[in-house]
């Protein structure tokens, strides 16, 4: 197989898991339906046929038990990735992930390691309904001792899987449901060195657009009907909770003057506060306008997909916030009428009909 | 054990029956993507359902998971209620905003299912605890699977209902499986229900695809409850015949060993029932009446159901709190 | 006994939980601990002889598990008050928290009431360690649906208490073990509607400090020695998490022009984000200077008194961060001998001698 | 069950004594305000501590909890590694970040103690399973109390034991309390052990303040364990004298009931072993020498521990990550 492919975002979580696994011989893949004929969305197809049963796993339904069992197997010397179908499930393993994982190596004195991996998967869409659907990444970014990436792009996914199971300390990995069937390049031969803090996806003068996860996706396609209208959007995927970049966002922001933040996450829960609170503490006379955080509302995701389509803000929110943060706002209505998707908003792609 | 008269007998195939159409129903309709949820069917296991809540009054309580149609069926939930709600009208039993994975319907003395395995189990225990407080004599029952049962909380669970003497029925429903995951994958070769005796609570397992069986069982819980006896605990062993989770079947996927489903449908829970009763002498055409009239009161649901109200988006924000 | 007393906070908790028992049949007082002879430091003392081992119970050490009994007891017409010792316990509970007792009245429709008050208490000092002293309630303030409380005074305490119990919501009650021995009025007579949002406990011009709780004490401390220096600051108790009144902080900023936040919490988990965020989205021009976020370092507390010591900012560091906004810095070491405390810093006051 | 050696008895007394006087030298100058820090004695405990850790080599594995000093001297534990770390020095087994509630000595075997109760109970088990998995041979054991035992995440732990036939013995020292609240507050009246039985590990219980009796169920425990019949489960009777935490009585509290404490004091661990050890011939003399000997080691331990180095300010930001 060649070192450039373009891939899905769950293959590039696969790709990874499949070299990670040929790499660490103390690798372990753990989870609920891993091994199953729907293999976590397909990101662990294959892996049991190569690997053995003893290797990749399935488990009981016992998140905390496992996430200790997990954290013990990594102090003797093993590599477990352990993952949980969604990431409303791991509130049942906080115990573990805060008291334990993220402290162990504190706590001893550094005398011992937990190289740890959680792969968490935020739900969308499909009536997944208000204890399917959370987004609780920021939960754990306030954790010390968590590190907590969510990666974009299926270069990313692939990039910041083989770097977290390198990794000797615990790392949250949350994949966003709607960027598994997305596809992008996959370069192997890129140094793991390059995989940490936000990347610029898009250069522009106008406003910094700092993304987090699948919404990142939806700035982009913001930025580029923008874009038709002379307006640049510098595009910054946030990828890593902790450390927060917040340098990369100054320093776009430090040419565009302007910023929106945009999250997967209630308002309340988002994380973007955190970047904007920092870069108010640090610098805060960077901006023309006030900064802006497009995120979900404060309160659960409905089921019933006449409620939950109008839960999400998509590209046609973002493009109508830049607007009315640089003060165009005669431009609205013709921006989001060119943004609007006409696939149903509970689905993540064209070939997607149920029932997850 | 006693067994049901035949009046019983027919009623509990009644009910079975009744669930089991509708779930079919659903299935078949679910292809046409109105009912945009998450929905885990419970064909080939009506036999708990109704034989436990047999015999219940509408005062007491019932909980309930993920595959929660029939257990909110045979408790008396109201089958509008449910339709709407898989549809995701302002009809619906939670007005949509649960779908298919959270119902409930009060009148019916059906509290809850929620999705997060073992989520309600300490609530139903709660909920019996209040009811043990207020000494009103109700019972309150909980259904959940053999996967939930590895959750820390199910045993938590345990100790505080034999602590209590709470007046709770804990129904396993040991199909076997966790979505595609067999048992052995999971839990050691045992039993379910001598872990529950362990713990204090009067504890036994069944055939959970024969309703006489189940009745008989549940009715020995359920008086004990009601006498004082505290919780009681059923492990009935039963088989899912669709998908985990959707409206087909996928015993193509090869999880399940072959024949293991085939045998199961051999001993479907109505197939069964319905022999006992030709014994006892029901005709093919009392069959083909209740048939008929669960044909009528189906299709007249779904009806009734696809003329609901879209929620008003506003409507949304409302009841994060009362 | 008369309206108006001087009680310490925890007096003030456990007068509050005596006048709800005494006022709701159905309200219960349920923890480990709750009626052993030291009564939860005193809170839960002699309630249990008054209202009877049915309605003042102890419980098994099952957070998760009594988290859902409570809810289902909740549900069938009961007023709970769970009490876990420490916040972090409550870590344990996360799946009922968040799951179920901030989601039930939504995803029931409002058909549904969880009438639920969890009581958690933040650790502090006498070598509480890493697992004994986490400061948890931003986790919690992140999740629609749930309300949470943190009162500094005495007479908050009182009040918020009483509130949380008449309140339908769930309520997560937090409070700070070192806030427990400092008295104050509590006037029985005040309306309950008045019980919400921020209060300012001091008024000035020169500089607004927005503070969460025990360090809201700090505040305090600091504001008098700077007042001695003609420098006035205007102090605001935040109060309450879940809503955050920004309100109140903005209209105190749009007189002084300058903030110092003071949180009880590492700073990469300080609800100070979040007031920094919101103000800064809603009015960007209102500081003539950058905000500061005095917080606790980002990582966990470790037990050594020699190291925990210096791991608190108290009200020195207040001073010395306001002396710095203020461009007022030849003053700082002056300001800071006086605040220096003579008491060894890892103990509340002067009578306490371990072991908790 | 095969007795102990009149040398091997001996050898058992003497560990138990050095934890006792240890743990008593702990409570004396705990009055001192140099020891800033939850501490949880195991005074009338240290049978179970030393009769187990008899059978395990140093690549055998250890954890345990709040209530962890006599589990890590017995595991051959760094003593001015202990009383360092309770001084919170830089010398302490864990640099002072721990004190006494979070103990490790790599070297001995003795993994770790952390005060979540539960908490290390999963831990342990996963630890169990890498050594399973890498065939080392080792064995892994897990102390916790009856208390612990109420909480899920053990309930989990035994079945994911049972299921993987770990290398794993799991002790449940039952001092009836948890806190000051009594195990009938708790849990209903029933033992421990047959739970988990019921989830498929080899468990028995016996008295803990016998050393001989544990050293006997610790050997077929471990020796079970060793040749592949998976984990072991042991509950153990005993009772703790001081107070929860801390280095006071507190019978004058009144949570135990009056002549409780009276009683199982009569049934000191090391009175009973004394007893036995003068029936095999063993002299005052020989106590005498053995008590100085631990008197000169515990001073010379203090000594050495309290010339510690306070830990740099600046060394609290290390190690957040590897
Ligand atoms: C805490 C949690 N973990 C995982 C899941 C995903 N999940 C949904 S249903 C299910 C299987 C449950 O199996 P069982 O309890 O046996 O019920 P069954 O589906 O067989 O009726 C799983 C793992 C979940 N919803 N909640
Ligand atoms: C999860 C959790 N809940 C509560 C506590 C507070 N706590 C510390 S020790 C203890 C008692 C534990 O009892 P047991 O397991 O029987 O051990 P023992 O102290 O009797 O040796 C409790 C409740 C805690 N540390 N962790
Ligand atoms: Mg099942
Ligand atoms: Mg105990």
């Amino acid at each position: 197989m060649s070192d450039v492919m373009t891939l899905s975002y769950g293959a590039a979580i696969r790709e990874a898991l499949d070299d990670a696994l040929a790499r660490h011989p103390d690798m372990l893949v753990i989870g609920e339906g891993v091994p199953d004929p729907k293999t976590i969305f397909s990101t662990t197809q294959g892996l049991r046929e190569t690997y053995g049963a003893g290797r990749v796993q399935d488990m009981p339904l016992a998140e905390n038990g496992m996430t200790g069992i997990c954290i013990g197997a990594a102090l003797a010397g093993m590599r477990p990735v352990l993952v949980h179908q969604r990431i409303d499930f791991a509130l049942l393993a906080m115990d573990q992930m805060v008291n334990n994982a993220a402290k162990w190596c504190y706590m001893f004195n550094g005398q011992q390691k937990v190289p740890l991996v959680v792969r968490v998967i935020i739900g969308r869409g499909w009536g997944q309904g208000p204890q399917h659907s959370q987004s609780l990444q920021a939960m754990f970014a306030q954790v010390p001792g968590l590190k907590v990436v969510m990666p974009t792009t299926a270069g990313d996914a692939y990039h910041f899987m083989l770097n977290a199971i390198a990794d000797d300390n615990p790392v949250l990995f949350v994949e966003h449901r709607w960027l598994h069937h997305i596809t992008g390049e996959v370069d192997k031969r890129q140094p793991a060195a390059g995989v940490t803090g936000a990347a610029r996806l898009r250069q522009g003068n106008a406003i910094t657009i700092a993304a987090f996860s699948h919404i990142t996706i939806e700035a982009l396609k913001a930025a580029t009907v923008l874009a038709e209208h002379g307006i640049e959007a510098d595009v910054v995927d946030m990828r890593c909770l902790t450390p927060l970049d917040v340098e990369t966002v100054a320093n776009s922001v430090a040419q565009t003057g302007h910023l929106l933040v945009a999250d997967c996450a209630p308002e309340m829960a988002s994380i973007g506060h955190l970047l904007i609170s920092r870069l108010y503490q640090r610098q805060p006379t960077l901006l023309k306008q006030a900064p802006r955080l497009v995120a979900y509302p404060n309160h659960p995701v409905p089921t019933s997909h006449f409620l939950a389509n109008d839960y999400y803000p998509g590209a046609e929110h973002l493009a109508a916030a830049i607007l009315e943060i640089l003060d165009r706002r005669p431009l609205i209505t013709s921006v989001c009428r060119s943004l609007q998707s006409t696939l149903a908003r509970d689905q993540p792609d064209r070939y997607f009909v149920g029932p997850f | 054990m006693s067994l049901p008269t035949t009046a019983e007998l027919t009623g509990l195939y009644h009910r079975m029956l009744r669930i089991r159409r509708i779930e079919e129903a659903i299935a078949t309709r679910y292809a046409e993507q109105q009912m945009r949820c998450p929905t885990h069917l419970c064909i080939g296991e009506e036999a708990i359902a109704v034989g436990i809540c047999a015999h219940l009054t509408v005062a007491d309580k019932v909980f309930s998971n993920h595959r929660g149609h029939g257990h909110y069926l045979a408790k008396g939930g109201s089958l509008v209620g449910l339709l709407a709600e898989l549809y995701g009208f302002a009809e619906g039993c939670c007005g949509g905003r649960g779908g298919s994975m959270h119902l409930s319907d009060l009148n019916a003395g059906f509290v809850a299912s929620t999705p997060i395995v073992g989520g309600t189990v300490p609530v139903a225990a709660g909920y019996a605890w209040a009811e043990q407080i207020k000494g009103s004599g109700n019972v309150v029952v909980v259904f959940f699977g053999d996967g939930c049962f590895e959750e820390g909380v199910v045993h938590e669970t345990l100790n505080f209902a034999a602590l209590k003497k709470l007046p709770l029925v804990m129904v396993c429903e040991n199909n076997q499986y966790s979505v595609m995951t067999p048992l052995n994958e999971r839990q050691p070769a045992r039993d379910i229900y001598p872990i529950a005796a362990a713990h204090g609570l009067n504890a036994t397992s069944g055939d959970g695809n024969r309703v006489e069986q189940v009745h008989a069982l549940a009715q020995a819980a359920i008086a004990a409850v009601r006498a004082g006896a505290g919780p009681q605990f059923l492990e009935l062993h039963t088989h899912r015949w669709p998908e985990h989770c959707g409206p087909n079947e996928d015993d193509d996927l090869g999880y399940r060993p072959p024949g293991e489903l085939a045998t199961w449908k051999l001993r479907c829970p109505l197939r069964h029932t319905e022999h006992m009763l030709r014994l006892c002498g029901v005709t093919d055409g009392d069959l083909q009446v209740m048939e008929q009239q669960i044909g009528v009161e189906i299709d007249q649901a779904f009806a009734i159901a696809l003329s609901g109200r879209r929620p008003d988006v506003i409507s949304m924000t409302h009841h994060i709190h009362v």
